[in-house]
């Protein structure tokens, strides 16, 4: 591991939080200083991402860089960040869509600093949800994400914010209520022979030996609600077209890109380490509910008439594919969720970027409103075409790499699911064409025919969400090579936690040379 | 003095004094000094113009000492260990320490609030402030007591005083009627302890605390019963003044009508005294029938967070509805107080931690929340505190609507402040303890909760577009007097870093635990 | 240079066009008109050139293959995916005639989309097609032949809704898309069933294991990449996007739905057939039965069409049929030759119908168009050529093809293929003949007015793509007379017809000629061979073919050699009756699809949307909400404000509280 | 039947009686009357119990202060009128009853035959010798009194400071007159208009004097 | 057991305490007037009273005696203020009936 020489993580977790603070003691009648921290905030947290990209061992399947301090004593609990391959690009995400965010907030004028603030506060929020590796530390942060992102809904938003802005929060607030009592409950379990620590190393080590059958399944089943409300896995996915449809543009772009992904990271991170048998005894469940949210969310988002509803919903079965990669349980599929979680994190915060620009020009989401758009503005009907189709997972673009290894991955294993979910595949390119043949094709009349195009600001946002992934869809491996040890090590977590084995075709001919999951010690399993 | 003289009375045998330590007593003793020294002045100068200047000097003054005579008794009880004195009825230990600080704490945020409101709603404000020394004086002597005559006593001393608290705003029909119901219901709940007290009494032959525990723990009573029922009495009693559901109808209509400082008090010190009482007479001196009461205490905390939460949903005053939050408020601390009821020693200390840090967070964060209702009020004459009356306070006042949505957020237990870390011992507690129904009906009330705080926040982060219709009569520009902000800024502050950094705080919570016994 | 290391540098191929679609879609507006044609053709040009220095290249190797790798694209644990080019001699074959169409179709094209506004973008979509249409048949993996597969589809797409502000272009391009797709679910599931067989998805890798496959496992992977072929080529059931993507430009037709993209299905089975082999027969036998009645049922739609575009349409879908017929009865190399010759005369045919249309202000209505021959003379040379070559009669390229196709199958012993096949022939050889003569013979059914007069000028337009119902015709009113297209236009349909002519030198059936056989045969040299009986067998078999052919020649020439007397005046339409009014509707097929689509489907759709997503579940959730609002509102209630009642309440806490001690307490 | 026993028994029909007379006497005035009666009975009681100086306390402190006090306020406040038997809340008269009668159930079923289960003295017993000394009840309670309870005994003394200050504060007439807003005004009207009518209903009903 | 040999036990006593504690609870919850609801409170201490005496002798302990004294100055405290509160918001009405003061609810 190359060490940084100073707490990078530590640095990348509050710089967007010194911004914040920066922001909140600044005049409210200089909204260009105010534009000028937030840029400067989040861009000096993707260069020290940037740094960390650099910095991060490809080898190494462990946590890296960890910095561990004590916090509150009495409990245990530690200030422990650490970074591995399946973090490292969430982190990589989530500095990248906050500038961006930022840059199609520049029509924002209302209440700009306050603004600014709670978007600099979701960063670093998000940023500690992914790096944290105490239990406390992930849930204060998996929680504290709620309060920014449910003022941006309420503050920021379209018509019916308020009621959107509350389900969000209450619904997801329910779920991680679970968590809270699950990882006390597991903590104090160890804590009858050990000192108490919620220390996740630790407790991977102890968690799949150490708990009772039943006890495995109802913590696993706690963690569960959390994290599938967050997802969000069908039946729980109600306040997603609300919140997406109601929350500003930078903040449906966060939603979707980011915010999601907690719950399947959430699923990796956790639950798979520690309750392997548990997560081998559900899967079946989840992999169902994955595959009605693929196919679910495709029809619905099919008829949906507002297109950012639309899009939220093609979000839901996006993450069943996700969901379905990563319960799968094979080196293919787990890696295909964190990619497709990549992916979907470019993808659809490109087209919310893009539906905003829209609603910016025309105030309006409904389709039957927009007609022919791509005559009078042939650089954004393009642009949007370009990434409906990396949404819809053409080969070429990172949709689809995700995709296919998370399908390929359980096929191995589970093979009705995959084909049932690969129906989505056919749904996922019925919608999105559908809806841009309503908005952006045949005759326009009326605003339509005279609608702006793109601008440079707007082309800034764009540009690098669709080259990236248009490069990740063509040359994935610089990603899978660092999220494949981590990913590794999380199923011979699984494997050594269970009686599960993973099928050798999915590992033959791994590239690390480590893959015989006999060789990983408990240190190592552990991401020590 | 009337004991010497009495000492040297002929006919009767020698009378041999109990020992005072006057340290232990000093706390009490300087507020009430305080409030005597208030009385005096006001009956011998009457309408001087500097009487009140005076009096807040004195008060605080008062607060002040008793605020660094506990810090005496805590190095002292670090040092030595716990004080029993004066015929063992008073014990000082960290947990009466602990809790005393932050009744003082309460009591002295409270003046602070209450110093401007009086002028401004032209109370008589001597009076006004020797009651709520005199109050936090029954509470000091509640966080020591170590005799259910004391406890008793002590529970009218703060009590009596919040009755004509409550009705002190003469000019308000709702101050008034906050005042009868307190009263009536106080005196009536009062009554129901002291019957507890009596058939205590009388199945352990001793009001003394520790006595109790001794006698019970030599003894096996066969026939229970009496003790049974003082047991409950005790806990209606008590359950009353810390208004745990079903004894909690009182608080949102005394907490609505009595003046929003007073409330603020009422709301934190009171609390605060009440489960000083009931922690220590229940872990004190029926550890052995703890599986008797504990399911009880559940019931009470379960109860309490669901109608807490709940109906705090559909309320439309602001006041009411954190008379209702401070209902759930209860719940959780009772969580706490459940999870310390059980064998093992280390859960036990850990419930018992939580509940008394969950106290001091929740002191700081009520008295905030009420210290802006009270900012706020001003412009309706502390009448009226509908939900509409926090429209656009947000862009009229940002700092102030800031505040209140973070004390609102901090209650509903957000990260990063103090509401949170409480909240997580209390549930830790409950997890630990094994109690794992009620760390899940806190979990989800919590979630509840947060419904009807969101709602005020959303409430004044909408609408006030319009301009604040200043032509309406009777309401006037809000504006932040030095020692409200004083207020202000200290509670946020506290509940910031005792979210942020709640280490030190959390090992002093943990040091009040050991001695309770 | 070795001839190895000039193979390595087959990637040049396709990074010519794909080098010209980046530049032209970066900045294809500000070149401008000219300019980014001849840009997107020069490249083209240059792309053939290197292939048939590719294939001299392949010729110096043995054995005939050759692997690149450029880079790893997929490289997690048991998969590995490369980027990876595989020179073999089919994939050479289909880069020439791509290249070569393609380069020639570019070229017409400069004449064809002159003065469309968004010239430059079609060459760069053009571009980006041959681009992936290359890697498509280069891919030495299932995986790198997808993205190809998904590249000419998305290509496809554009360029059917290229005039996308007509709805119905647009609908068509996104039907094009969908209705591929369903059969790429087939590719992709296949490809999931390889690699969990195989471990890998290379072509190396298919061809070392797939004989040991178990028959059912082999069968299942069969069929399921003949799925993804059935969509891509446009055979029964998925045929239906074929006619609607006729709304493309017609050079877009000629290319991608004559020549080339439609026919990667066959590619796809020529290239896997190591997995139809593996089957033990009963994934050939679906392959050719769907292949005969795709053939012979699309053959007997175009009988009725009068639009010019559409029946070439299901004349290609026809021809499509015959290929798949061919592959089904394991002739692998007659296929390929089939394809072949297949682009050459379809491409020349759709280029001269775009002239035609080209020439009467886009009117594709053949009953309004009659005598032409003599405006357009190069435009008709081509196409009776052509038309001689795709009606069977020797020595046109299309007889041996055909020919070959069906005495392979005769030989095969599927008579029952090669007796559907055979009048499927008869039928082409009729309605091409008509088409012939309705367009470029008899009497003319046009007249010129003055551009005054001319109404708004629209194409001919199917209202809705999906409902292909009889049209009734409009008499053309041209703003000028018929003229002859620009050279740009009629040098490519020439030379295509030309090839056309003589493309049946490429494998006549004589031992020694059969020079694409031969040169296939490493790819195919695992397959079972078919081998020709008696050549007595086979002449009398190409004697049939030739007569069948005649005769259908012949019928509709004396139906329609005098032309027709009106627009309305066909009289085919009534000689059919009730077949022909199926035939017109194309079995009705679209229809049953469209209502289903619109009824059941929908209204499913939508109920799952109201009914279920908003009724029931957000409806659960908003309920609860509710739920514990109102137990709110009723608790509420329970405080009175009255101190005795609430007394009340302490007491009977205090009851309950003593109750539970007493039960406790025992 | 021992003396003690008769007493107990006149006095405990005494007590209890007045008891049923204050919740059921609808004048206030008979009510305070009748709430001597008990206070007196349960003097007896103290005295029966070797309570001398308790009972001599009851007698002056309740009957002769709180109780004067009682009929002071209600002659002050002319509430001397009979309140009305309805009650706004149909269920609050029975389940009062209902819940009384169980709690009294529970009380008995629970106590059980044996009530003082407690140890025997502690601090100084209520016979028997004290020191050598044979003491009279006054000294008994003032020895306990001034040693035990000491720290209880001061504070009393906050409370009844307590007492004088909050008495004065509320009764106080100050020159200031409830100002109330809409609100409470309008309830204000609603109040008189209710109070009106159930004085009208009042004397419609025959007087039980 | 006839009545001659009746002997009264405390419990005899503590079962008057009992009655006159569960007469003054009912009562106060019957009851309107507010002053007559205090009365009851006052027969509720008395109950207690009578409960410490009554132990007081049954335990031989002084104790209960003792706090007597203190529930007196208590329950005088209590009158004194609550007192003085009724006579504070009932000086302008005309009944005392706690009823009326319904201001706050819900």
């Amino acid at each position: 591991m190359r060490d940084a020489g100073f707490p990078l993580l530590t640095f990348i977790i509050f710089t967007p939080l010194a911004g914040a603070v920066l922001v909140a003691v600044l005049p409210r009648r200089r909204p260009e200083v105010v534009r000028a921290v937030g840029y400067v905030a989040t861009a000096a947290t993707l260069g020290f991402v940037g740094y960390l990209l650099y910095a991060f061992d490809t080898s190494a399947s462990g946590y890296q860089l960890v910095e561990n301090h004590p916090w509150i004593d009495t409990l245990g609990v530690r200030y422990l960040v650490g970074v591995d391959g399946i973090s490292l690009f969430m982190v990589a995400l989530t500095a990248l869509l906050f500038p961006i965010g930022l840059i199609a907030s520049q029509t924002i004028s209302e209440r700009l600093k306050s603004y600014t603030m709670w978007m600099l506060v979701l960063e670093s929020a998000l940023l500690g949800v992914f790096l944290s590796l105490d239990l406390i530390l992930f849930f204060v942060f998996f929680e504290i994400v709620l309060v920014p992102m449910y003022f941006i809904i309420a503050g920021w938003g379209h018509d019916r914010r308020v009621y959107a802005a509350l389900k969000f929060y209450l619904y997801t607030a329910l779920g991680s209520a679970f968590l809270l009592v699950g990882l006390l409950t597991l903590a104090f379990l160890h804590a009858q022979d050990h000192a108490l620590t919620f220390d996740l190393r630790t407790l991977t080590v102890w968690a799949p030996g150490g708990l009772s059958d039943g006890t495995a399944k109802l913590l696993f089943l706690a963690f569960f609600a959390a994290f599938a409300v967050k997802v969000p896995l069908f039946p729980l996915h109600t306040w997603l077209p609300d919140a997406h449809t109601e929350a500003p543009t930078a903040g449906s772009v966060i939603l979707a890109g980011v915010l999601l992904k907690m719950g399947t990271y959430g699923f990796l991170r956790f639950s798979l380490p520690l309750f392997p048998d548990a997560s081998v005894f559900f899967a079946p469940m989840l992999l169902v509910l994955a595959t009605i949210g693929i196919i679910y969310g495709a029809v619905v988002a099919a008829m949906q008439p507002n297109l950012k509803r639309l899009i939220a919903y093609s979000s839901v079965a996006h993450l069943g594919f996700v969901v379905l990669g990563i319960f799968a349980l094979t080196t293919q599929g787990l890696e295909g969720g964190v990619f497709t979680m990549i992916s979907h994190g470019l993808t659809t915060g490109a087209l919310f970027l893009l539906v905003g620009f829209l609603y910016d020009r025309r105030h309006t989401f409904n389709i039957s409103d927009f007609g022919g758009l791509w005559k009078a503005a042939p650089v954004f009907g393009g642009i949007f075409l370009a990434v409906a189709f990396a949404s819809i997972g053409l080969p070429g673009f990172s949709g689809f790499v995700g995709e296919f290894l998370a399908l390929i991955g359980t096929f191995i294993v589970h093979r009705p699911y995959a084909v049932i979910s690969a129906v989505g595949v056919i749904l996922a390119a019925v919608y999105l064409l559908w809806a841009y043949q309503r908005a952006f094709t045949g005759p326009a009349d009326g605003e339509n025919a005279t609608l702006r195009d793109l601008k440079v600001r707007e082309l800034t946002a764009v540009v690098p969400l669709l080259a990236l992934s248009l490069f990740l869809g063509i040359y994935p491996k610089p990603v899978i090579d660092r999220v494949e040890p981590s990913v590794r090590r999380v199923i011979c977590g699984v494997e050594r936690g269970s009686d599960y084995k993973e099928p050798a075709v999915a590992t033959r001919r791994a590239a690390v040379n480590r893959d015989d999951c006999a060789h990983m010690n408990t240190r190592e399993l552990a991401g020590r | 003095m009337i004991v010497s003289l009495l000492t040297q009375a002929r006919d009767v045998p020698n009378i041999t004094t109990p020992s005072v330590d006057w340290l232990a007593v000093s706390p009490e003793v300087a507020l009430a000094g305080a409030a005597v020294a208030i009385v005096l002045l006001r009956s011998i100068v009457r309408r001087g113009r500097w009487v009140y200047p005076a009096s807040i000097v004195l008060a605080f003054s008062g607060v002040t000492a008793a605020a660094a005579l506990l810090v005496r008794q805590w190095s002292e009880f670090q040092d030595h260990g716990a004080i029993t004195t004066i015929a063992g009825m008073l014990r000082v230990d960290g947990f009466g320490v602990f809790l005393g600080g932050v009744v003082v704490a309460a009591t002295a945020l409270a003046l602070l609030l209450s110093v401007s409101y009086i002028q401004r709603e032209r109370l008589e404000g001597p009076e006004y402030l020797a009651l709520v020394l005199l109050s936090a004086t029954g509470m000091l002597a509640m966080t020591t007591a170590n005799d259910l005559v004391i406890v008793f006593l002590a529970l009218e001393i703060l009590s009596i005083p919040l009755y004509v608290l409550a009705a002190f705003d003469r000019r308000r029909l709702a101050s008034q009627e906050a005042g009868i119901k307190y009263f009536v219901l106080g005196a009536f709940s009062s009554a129901v302890f002291l019957y507890g007290v009596a058939l205590v009494y009388g199945a352990t032959g001793t009001t003394s605390l520790t006595g109790i525990s001794r006698f019970l723990a030599a003894n096996t009573v066969l026939d229970e019963g009496v003790l049974l029922i003082g047991l409950g009495l005790l806990l209606v009693g008590l359950g009353f003044k810390v208004a745990a559901v079903p004894f909690h109808m009182w608080t949102p209509d005394v907490y609505q009508g009595a003046p929003t400082p007073v409330t603020a008090f009422m709301s934190s010190a009171t609390k605060v005294a009440g489960f000083a009482a009931l922690l220590r007479v229940f872990q004190v001196s029926f550890p052995l029938f703890r599986n008797d009461w504990r399911p009880a205490v559940g019931a009470l905390a379960i109860l309490s967070l669901v109608i807490g939460s709940v109906v705090a949903l559909v309320q439309d005053d602001v006041k009411r509805m954190l008379a209702y939050s401070s209902i759930a408020h209860a719940g959780y601390i009772l969580i706490g107080f459940a999870a310390a009821a059980v064998t093992n020693g280390g859960a036990s200390a850990r419930g018992l931690q939580s509940a008394l840090f969950y106290l001091l967070v929740y002191a700081f964060m009520t008295i905030g929340a009420f210290a802006v209702v009270t900012v706020v009020a001003r412009s309706s004459h502390d009448a009226r505190h509908t939900l509409s009356e926090y429209r656009g306070l947000g862009t009229e006042r940002p700092a102030l609507a800031a505040l209140l949505a973070f004390f609102l957020l901090a209650q509903a237990g957000v990260p990063f402040t103090g509401g949170f870390v409480a909240k997580l011992q209390v549930f830790a507690a409950a997890v630990d303890a094994r109690q794992y129904y009620l760390a899940i009906v806190g979990v989800v009330a919590a979630v509840v909760a947060a419904f009807f705080y969101l709602r005020v926040v959303v409430t004044m982060y909408t609408g006030g577009e319009e301009p604040a219709d200043a032509a309406e009569p009777g309401r006037r520009p809000l504006r932040v007097d030095p020692p409200a902000a004083a207020v202000l800024a200290v509670t946020a502050a506290f509940t910031l870093v005792l979210g942020i950094l709640p280490g030190a705080f959390l090992d002093i919570a943990k040091d009040a635990t050991f001695l309770i016994r | 240079m070795d001839a190895r290391d000039l193979l390595d540098l087959v990637w040049i191929v396709p990074a010519l066009p794909a080098l010209g679609a980046a530049i032209l879609l970066l900045f294809g507006r500000r070149l401008g008109e000219p300019k980014a044609g001849w840009l997107a053709t020069g490249l083209m040009a240059l792309s053939f050139a290197w292939s048939v220095v590719m294939l001299l290249a392949l010729r110096n190797v043995t054995p005939r293959t050759h692997t690149v790798d450029l880079f790893t694209w997929f490289p997690t644990g048991g998969l590995q995916v490369k980027m990876g080019f595989l020179a073999d001699p089919l994939s050479i074959t289909f880069i020439l005639f791509v290249t070569g169409v393609g380069t020639l179709i570019h070229v017409y094209s400069l004449g064809y989309m002159h003065g469309d506004g968004n010239f430059g973008r079609f060459f760069a979509f053009m571009n980006l097609f041959c681009a992936s249409m290359l890697v498509l048949v280069l891919g030495s993996s299932f995986l790198v032949t997808f993205l190809g597969w998904e590249g000419v589809g998305l290509c496809s797409y554009l360029l059917v809704s290229f005039w996308f502000q007509r709805n119905s272009a647009a609908v068509a391009g996104k039907k094009a898309f969908v209705t591929t797709r369903v059969g790429d679910f087939g590719f992709m599931v296949a490809m999931f069933l390889i690699f969990s067989e195989l471990g890998s998805l290379n072509y190396s890798a298919m061809n070392a294991g797939a004989s040991k496959l178990a028959a059912g496992t082999a069968t299942a992977i069969a069929l399921l990449l003949f799925l993804g072929a059935v969509g891509k080529s446009a055979q029964f059931p998925l045929h239906v996007w074929l006619p609607d993507a006729m709304e493309g430009p017609t050079p877009v037709s000629a290319l991608i739905h004559a020549a080339t993209m439609v026919t990667a299905g066959v590619f796809l089975v020529a290239r896997a057939h190591p997995f139809f082999e593996a089957s033990g027969g009963s994934a050939l036998t679906v392959v050719s039965i769907i292949g005969a009645a795709t053939a012979l049922l699309a053959a007997t739609v175009a009988l009725i069409q009068v639009d010019i575009k559409r029946v070439l349409a299901y004349s290609t879908i026809s021809q499509l049929g015959f290929m798949f017929l061919a592959l089904g009865v394991g002739a692998y190399a007659a296929a390929i030759f089939l394809v072949v010759a297949h682009a050459f005369y379809k491409a020349s045919l759709f280029l001269g119908a775009g002239s035609v249309i080209h020439a009467s202000d886009d009117n594709q209505d053949m009953r309004t168009m009659g005598g032409l021959r003599k405006y357009l003379p190069f435009t008709a040379l081509g196409f009776i050529i052509a038309w001689l070559a795709i009606s069977g009669v020797p020595p046109f390229a299309g007889f041996w093809a055909k020919d070959e196709v069906l005495s392979r199958a005769y030989f095969a012993g599927d008579y029952g293929v090669w007796i559907v096949g055979t009048a499927a022939a008869l039928l082409t050889a009729f309605y091409m003949t008509r088409a012939v003569w309705l367009v470029f013979y008899g009497n003319e059914r046009f007249e010129a007015v003055d551009a005054a007069e001319q109404p708004e000028k629209h194409g001919f337009s199917l209202e809705s793509p999906t409902v292909p119902a009889y049209v009734p015709p409009k008499p053309a009113r041209l703003t000028h007379p018929p003229h002859e297209s620009p050279v740009t236009m009629t040098f490519p349909i020439v030379a295509l017809a030309a090839l056309a002519a003589v493309g049946g030198v490429l494998s006549l059936p004589f031992r020694s000629v059969e020079f694409l056989t031969q040169w296939l045969e490493p790819v195919f040299a695992d397959a079972p061979k078919i081998d020709v009986t008696s050549f007595v067998a086979g002449s009398t078999l190409e004697g049939i073919s030739v007569v069948f052919g005649l005769i259908g020649l012949y019928i509709a020439y004396r139906i329609y050699r005098q032309g027709i007397p009106s627009p309305e005046g066909d009289p085919l339409p009534e000689r059919l009756g009730v077949a022909g009014r199926l035939f017109q509707h194309a079995y009705y097929f679209d229809e049953i699809i469209a209502n289903l689509v619109r009824g059941p489907v929908y209204r499913f759709a939508d109920w799952l949307n109201r009914g279920f997503d908003l009724g029931i579940i957000d409806g659960a959730v908003n309920g609860v909400a509710t739920l514990v609002r109102d137990a709110g509102g009723r608790l509420r209630r329970v405080q009175t404000g009255l101190v005795r009642n609430y007394a009340l309440g302490v007491v009977l806490g205090a009851v309950a509280l003593l109750v539970f001690l007493a039960v406790r307490a025992g | 039947m021992t003396v003690e026993a008769v007493v107990f028994f006149v006095a405990a029909a005494l007590a209890l009686g007045g008891a049923l007379g204050v919740v059921l006497a609808r004048n206030p005035v008979h009510c305070a009357l009748l709430l001597v009666v008990t206070l007196v009975a349960v003097a007896i009681f103290f005295l029966l119990q070797e309570a001398q100086l308790v009972a001599a306390v009851q007698i002056i402190v309740y009957a002769g202060a709180i109780v004067v006090l009682f009929l002071f306020v209600i002659m002050l406040l002319g509430v001397d009128r009979e309140e009305s038997l309805r009650d706004p809340i149909p269920y609050q008269r029975p389940a009062a009853v209902a819940l009384g009668a169980i709690l009294l159930g529970e009380i008995f079923v629970l106590a059980g035959r044996t009530w003082a289960t407690g140890a025997p003295s502690v601090r100084g017993s209520v016979r028997g010798r004290v020191d050598g000394q044979n003491l009279g009840n006054v000294q008994r309670v003032a020895r306990v009194l001034f040693t035990d309870f000491l720290w209880a005994f001061e504070l009393t003394a906050v409370l009844l400071v307590i007492a004088v200050v909050g008495a004065v504060v509320l009764a106080r007439r100050s020159g200031q007159r409830a100002q109330l807003d809409e609100h409470e005004q309008a309830i204000e009207e609603q109040i008189t208009a209710a109070e009106l009518s159930e004085a009208a209903e009042a004397e419609e009903e025959p007087v039980t004097p | 057991m006839s009545l001659a040999a009746l002997d009264i036990t405390p419990n005899y006593y503590l079962v008057v305490g009992a009655l006159l504690f569960t007469i003054g609870a009912v009562g106060l919850l019957l009851r309107r007037n507010v002053l007559v609801m205090f009365m009851c409170v006052e027969l509720m201490l008395n109950a207690a009273n009578l409960t410490f005496v009554t132990f007081s002798r049954a335990l031989n302990d002084i104790g209960g005696q003792v706090i007597v004294f203190f529930t007196l100055v208590v329950a005088a405290a209590e009158v004194a203020v609550g007192l003085a509160i009724i006579v504070a918001i009932f000086r302008r009405r005309r009944g005392a009936t706690a009823d009326d003061v319904r201001l706050l609810k819900g």
